[in-house]
C-alpha cells in the first residue's frame, strides 16, 4: 500500500510500449484496453511481438491491420459472433506476419512459468499435433517420473509488457479485476503492466477483504491512466455490454483493406491529423 | 413443414448425447452446443454442471482462464463440445486453416484449447452443422488435434461423436472409423455420403435422427434462450427466438 | 450453480476422512478446521499421510501427539509466537512419525502439479541443500532449454483429501475462501475436500461479482458442516483471533505426554466418553 | 543503563540495513526483523514496500500463500530476513534439527521457504538474536539451504551479513566467510570471538554498533509497534510496550 498511484494520461501510458516489445494482451470478454490500443496505433508503435492470453479478437485485427504487428502467438483469433477476424485472415495469407500458433493452456502454462521463475513448464496433450511441428521453440522429454511417457515443455513466455483494461483503479495503484484472474498471471509474467481503468476506486481496495480478493497489488501495476469506456467497443465487466452495431460494422468495413483504412481513420487517426 | 427450425434439431441431437454426463464443458463460437449444453442441463433437473466459456452466468469459474483446462486435467469434465474447420474420417480436427501453413489460403481462427482438451476429457463430441466435402475431408490440412494416439502418448479422452446438420456419427478409436448411427429427417444416405469427403461404416439403413421432444422446444425457446442469450445475443434473437 | 449443496454435520464430514488417507490442511494463519481436526481425533483415525500446504501448527501437533499420523510432509511445524510444537518435535525425537522434510514453494508447486494435471513441475533453488539429499521423490535434471543448468523436478502431490475451515459457504455448496488462494489450490490438487464453515451465506455467491472474486466453486466441494467457531483456537479471518490463552496453555501441557493426554480428554474425548 | 532495550537495538541495526531497499520480505517466526522491515518502511516515508509473512494488514499479497515465493522468483523481492537455528562459516542455514536426521536430537521447525528464497533474493539477511557456540557452528547438522554455490547451479542471490544479539558480520560470497564489522554496546571482541564456533575476519579493532536513533526510537514505540502487533501481539505487548 506503499507508493504514490503511477496515474498517467492515456498517450504517456501507451509510450512505454516500444516498438518491437512483446505484448501481452487479454481475451476479448475479459478487459481489453481498447482506447489505449487505438492510442497505439495512432502512435504507430509496431514490429510488436503480440501475444494473446490465450486468445484474441477486435484488439489483435486492429493492431495487425494497422501494420503494428511483427510476430502473433495466440491460440485463436476470431470477432466471436461477428465472424473470423478479417485483417488477421488477410495477413496470414499474405505472409504479412509471423504466426506462432499454441493452445490455449499452452499460453497459460507458459505465462505461469515465468509467474514462478522457472524456465519452462510440462503440458499433456500436444504431441501428435502440427502446432506442436511447427514450434520449434517447444520441446518433448521423456516424463523422467515414469517411462516412455514423452510429455511437451513449454518454454518460459516472458512479456515485456501486459496491457489491459480493468473496473476500479485505487489512490495506491491497486486494480480490481474480479474473478479475471488470467489479468493476475499476465501481470506476474511481465515486466511492466499498464492499465487502463473504468473508475478510481474511493479508498484502499486492499483494506476490504471482499475486494481484496479480486484485487491486483499495486506490486505489479507499472502505470495507470483513468478512461472511462476504455474497453468499447468490447464490453467492461458489469458497466457495458460489448456494442455489436459498431462491431459488425467493424467485421463489414474490415473485410477490405480500403474499408479498414476507412475504420481507422475515424476511430484512430494519425496523431497529426487528431 | 417441420414444428421445428433445423437448429432446434440439432440442439436436441446434441443434448440427447449429453444424458448421463456430469460436467459438460462448451468451448468459444459454439452457440448451437452451448444451448444444447444448457437444455441438457434443463432436463437433468440441474444435476449437470456446464461450463460456457465466454459466459458469467453460466460458467462457475473464478480462476481466470485457464481453470477450465485445469479442471479438465484434474478430471472433473466428462463431457466436452468441439468444432473443426476439417474434420477428417480419423477424427482429425483442424482449426487453424486448408491450404498451406503458416500462409492458409482459409485461415481458421485458430486451434484453441482442444490441442490439450481432446486428449483429456473422456467424451468429446464433435459438431460442425456444415455437412461438405470442403468440411468432411479425407486428411486435415493441419492437425490441431489428432483423434487417436499417437501410441504410448498419456491420453484420457477423445471423440465420441460426430454431429452435423445432415446426420449423427458415433467414432471408434481402435478401428480410427466413424459410424453412422442417424440421417437428419429429410435427408437420404446417399445424400450424407456423397457429402462426406472420407468413409466411414454404416448399416443397411440408418435410422432417421428423432427430432426435438414438445419439452425440449419449450425450454429451448423459453428459459434456455435467456440463458445462452447472455453470451450468444445474436443467436439467441436471431434463431431462437419464435417471434423472429 | 446446480447441485444440493452437499451440507452434513462434522461427524459425518470427518468420517470421510479414512485412515491411511493423504490429509492435505493449510497453515495456521488460513483457516485451520480445529474443530474437525478434534472430531478427527476423537474418532481416532490413524495412518494419515499429512500434508501441511506448506506449514501447519496446533493441527499438526494435536493429530501427530494423538497418533493420527503416519507420515508428515510439511514445509515446518511450530506454534508460532507460542515456541516449538512439542508433540512434533517429541515424535520426531522418537522416531513415531516418518518425516518428508520440503520446503514451502516446493509444497506449492507439487500442488500445482497435480492442479495442472501433469507429472511434476521445476523449481530454482533446492540443489545443494540436504533437503533434497533426503528426498528421493525428487529428481534433478539438466534444463532442456539451457546446457550445464540443472534443475529440481518435483512430483506431483495428490492428497486425498483437503480440509479446511472457511468464513462463508452458500446454499449451492460454493465457499468464500476471500484472498485465501492457497485453499483454491489445495482443493484443486485434492481428489475430495471436506470444508467447515462459520457462517451459511444466504445467496449465491457467485451471483455477486464482489463476492465470486474469493469464492471457490462447488466443483470442488465434496461436503460441508456449518461449524460456528470451527477455527478455535485459532483465528478465522475477520471473526475471531486466536485465542492466545488457550495455545499457551497448550504449549504448556503439550510439553509432556500426560498433560498432552489432559489437554485431549478436556478438548476431544474419545467417543464413548464424550 | 541503555536509554534503550536490546530489542529495540537489533530491530535498528536491522533497520539500518535496509536502507534502499525497495522491497522486503520477513518470514515466518520474525518479530524482530518485521519489526525492523516496517520501522524501515516508516523511515522511508513508506516508499518501500514490505511483505510480512502471516499479516493480514502488512502484506499486499492476494494470490495466496505462493505469491510470496513466486514474486521472489519474479525477481520483485530485494531483500529477505532469515533466521537459522544453526549457522555456520559458510553462511549454511539449518532450521531442520541438530543432533542426526531424521530422528533429530533437536527439531527446530523445518526450512520454511529458505531452500528457495536463498537463492533467489538478491540480499539475505541473517538474524538470530543468541550468539552463542550452539547456534553458530563450525558445520551446521542439517543444509537447510547452502551459503554459496554449488558452482553451476543457478542462483541469483544470498547472504550479504549475520546480525546476532552480540555484532553484525558481512559475508563475502567469493571467500565463503563472514567479516566482523561491529560489536555491539557492552560486548567485547574477544567475547564474540568466543562464542562463535566459526573462523571470521576481522578488523584490528571493530567500531561499536551504534543504537538507534530518537527518532527510530518514538516509531518503534509508537505507529511501528501497533502495526508488528496485528501478527506478533505478544512481542509487541511484553518487549515493544514502553510501560511493560
Amino acid at each position: 500500500m506503499s507508493n504514490e498511484a503511477p496515474y498517467v494520461d492515456l498517450d504517456d501510458l501507451v509510450s512505454r510500449i516500444e516498438a518491437g516489445a512483446t505484448l501481452a494482451v487479454p481475451p476479448d470478454y475479459s478487459g481489453v484496453a481498447m482506447a489505449a490500443t487505438r492510442a497505439l496505433v495512432r502512435r504507430g508503435t509496431d514490429r510488436l511481438h503480440l501475444v494473446a492470453c490465450p486468445t484474441s479478437g477486435l484488439q489483435a485485427d486492429l493492431l495487425i491491420g494497422a501494420g503494428c504487428v511483427a510476430t502473433l502467438e495466440a491460440a485463436a483469433v476470431s470477432l466471436g459472433e461477428f465472424g473470423p477476424a478479417p485483417r488477421f485472415t488477410e495477413a496470414v495469407r499474405s505472409g504479412a506476419i509471423t504466426l506462432k500458433d499454441s493452445t490455449c493452456p499452452a499460453i497459460h502454462a507458459a505465462l505461469q512459468a515465468t509467474e514462478k521463475g522457472v524456465p519452462f513448464l510440462p503440458l499433456r496433450g500436444i504431441i501428435g499435433s502440427d502446432v506442436l511441428r511447427h514450434r520449434s521453440d517447444w520441446r518433448v522429454i521423456d516424463n523422467p517420473f515414469g517411462a516412455g511417457d514423452p510429455i511437451v515443455l513449454l518454454p518460459a513466455l516472458a512479456p515485456d509488457v501486459a496491457l489491459f483494461h480493468a473496473a476500479l483503479g485505487d489512490g495506491f495503484g491497486n486494480v480490481w479485476i474480479g474473478r479475471r484472474r488470467e489479468l493476475v498471471t499476465m501481470a506476474h509474467a511481465a515486466r511492466a503492466s499498464l492499465v487502463t481503468v473504468e473508475e478510481v476506486y474511493d479508498g484502499d481496495l486492499l483494506a476490504d477483504e471482499r475486494m481484496a480478493a479480486g484485487t491486483l497489488p499495486a506490486i505489479y501495476v507499472t502505470a495507470l491512466a483513468r478512461q472511462p469506456r476504455g474497453a468499447w467497443p468490447l464490453a467492461c465487466a458489469d458497466h457495458y455490454p460489448l456494442d455489436a452495431a459498431h462491431l459488425k460494422e467493424y467485421a463489414r468495413l474490415a473485410r477490405s483493406a480500403e474499408g479498414f483504412s476507412r475504420y481507422l481513420a475515424r476511430h484512430a487517426p494519425p496523431r497529426a491529423a487528431a | 413443414m417441420a414444428a421445428y427450425r433445423a437448429e432446434e434439431l440439432l440442439i436436441a441431437v446434441l443434448a440427447r448425447l449429453l444424458d448421463g454426463a456430469r460436467h459438460v464443458a462448451v468451448g468459444a463460437l459454439s452457440p448451437i452446443p452451448g444451448t444444447a449444453a444448457l437444455l441438457a442441463r434443463a432436463l437433468s433437473g440441474d444435476s449437470m454442471r456446464v461450463a460456457l466459456l465466454g459466459s458469467k452466468r453460466h460458467s462457475d469459474f473464478t480462476d481466470g482462464g485457464r481453470e477450465l483446462f485445469d479442471c479438465a486435467a484434474q478430471g472433473r469434465i466428462d463431457t466436452l463440445f468441439l468444432g473443426g474447420g476439417q474434420i477428417d474420417g480419423e477424427a482429425n480436427i483442424n482449426l487453424v486453416g486448408s491450404g498451406g501453413y503458416p500462409r492458409s489460403e482459409v485461415r481458421f481462427p485458430g486451434s484453441f484449447g482442444s490441442t490439450f482438451l481432446y486428449y483429456m476429457i473422456p467424451r468429446v463430441i464433435l459438431f460442425r452443422a456444415e455437412h461438405s466435402p470442403r468440411v468432411l475431408v479425407p486428411k486435415v490440412d493441419f492437425v490441431s488435434a489428432p483423434g487417436v494416439g499417437p501410441e504410448g502418448v498419456y491420453r484420457r479422452g477423445g471423440p465420441v461423436a460426430l454431429v452435423t446438420g445432415s446426420a449423427s456419427f458415433s467414432f471408434d478409436p481402435a478401428r480410427r472409423r466413424f459410424r453412422l448411427e442417424s440421417v437428419h429427417p429429410g435427408r437420404g444416405i446417399d445424400e450424407v455420403v456423397a457429402a462426406t469427403g472420407f468413409d466411414f461404416d454404416r448399416p443397411a439403413s440408418a435410422p432417421v435422427t428423432p427430432g426435438p421432444s414438445p419439452e425440449m422446444l419449450a425450454l429451448v425457446r423459453g428459459p434456455v434462450r435467456e440463458q445462452i442469450g447472455e453470451t450468444y445475443p445474436q443467436f439467441a434473437a436471431a434463431v431462437l427466438d419464435p417471434k423472429s
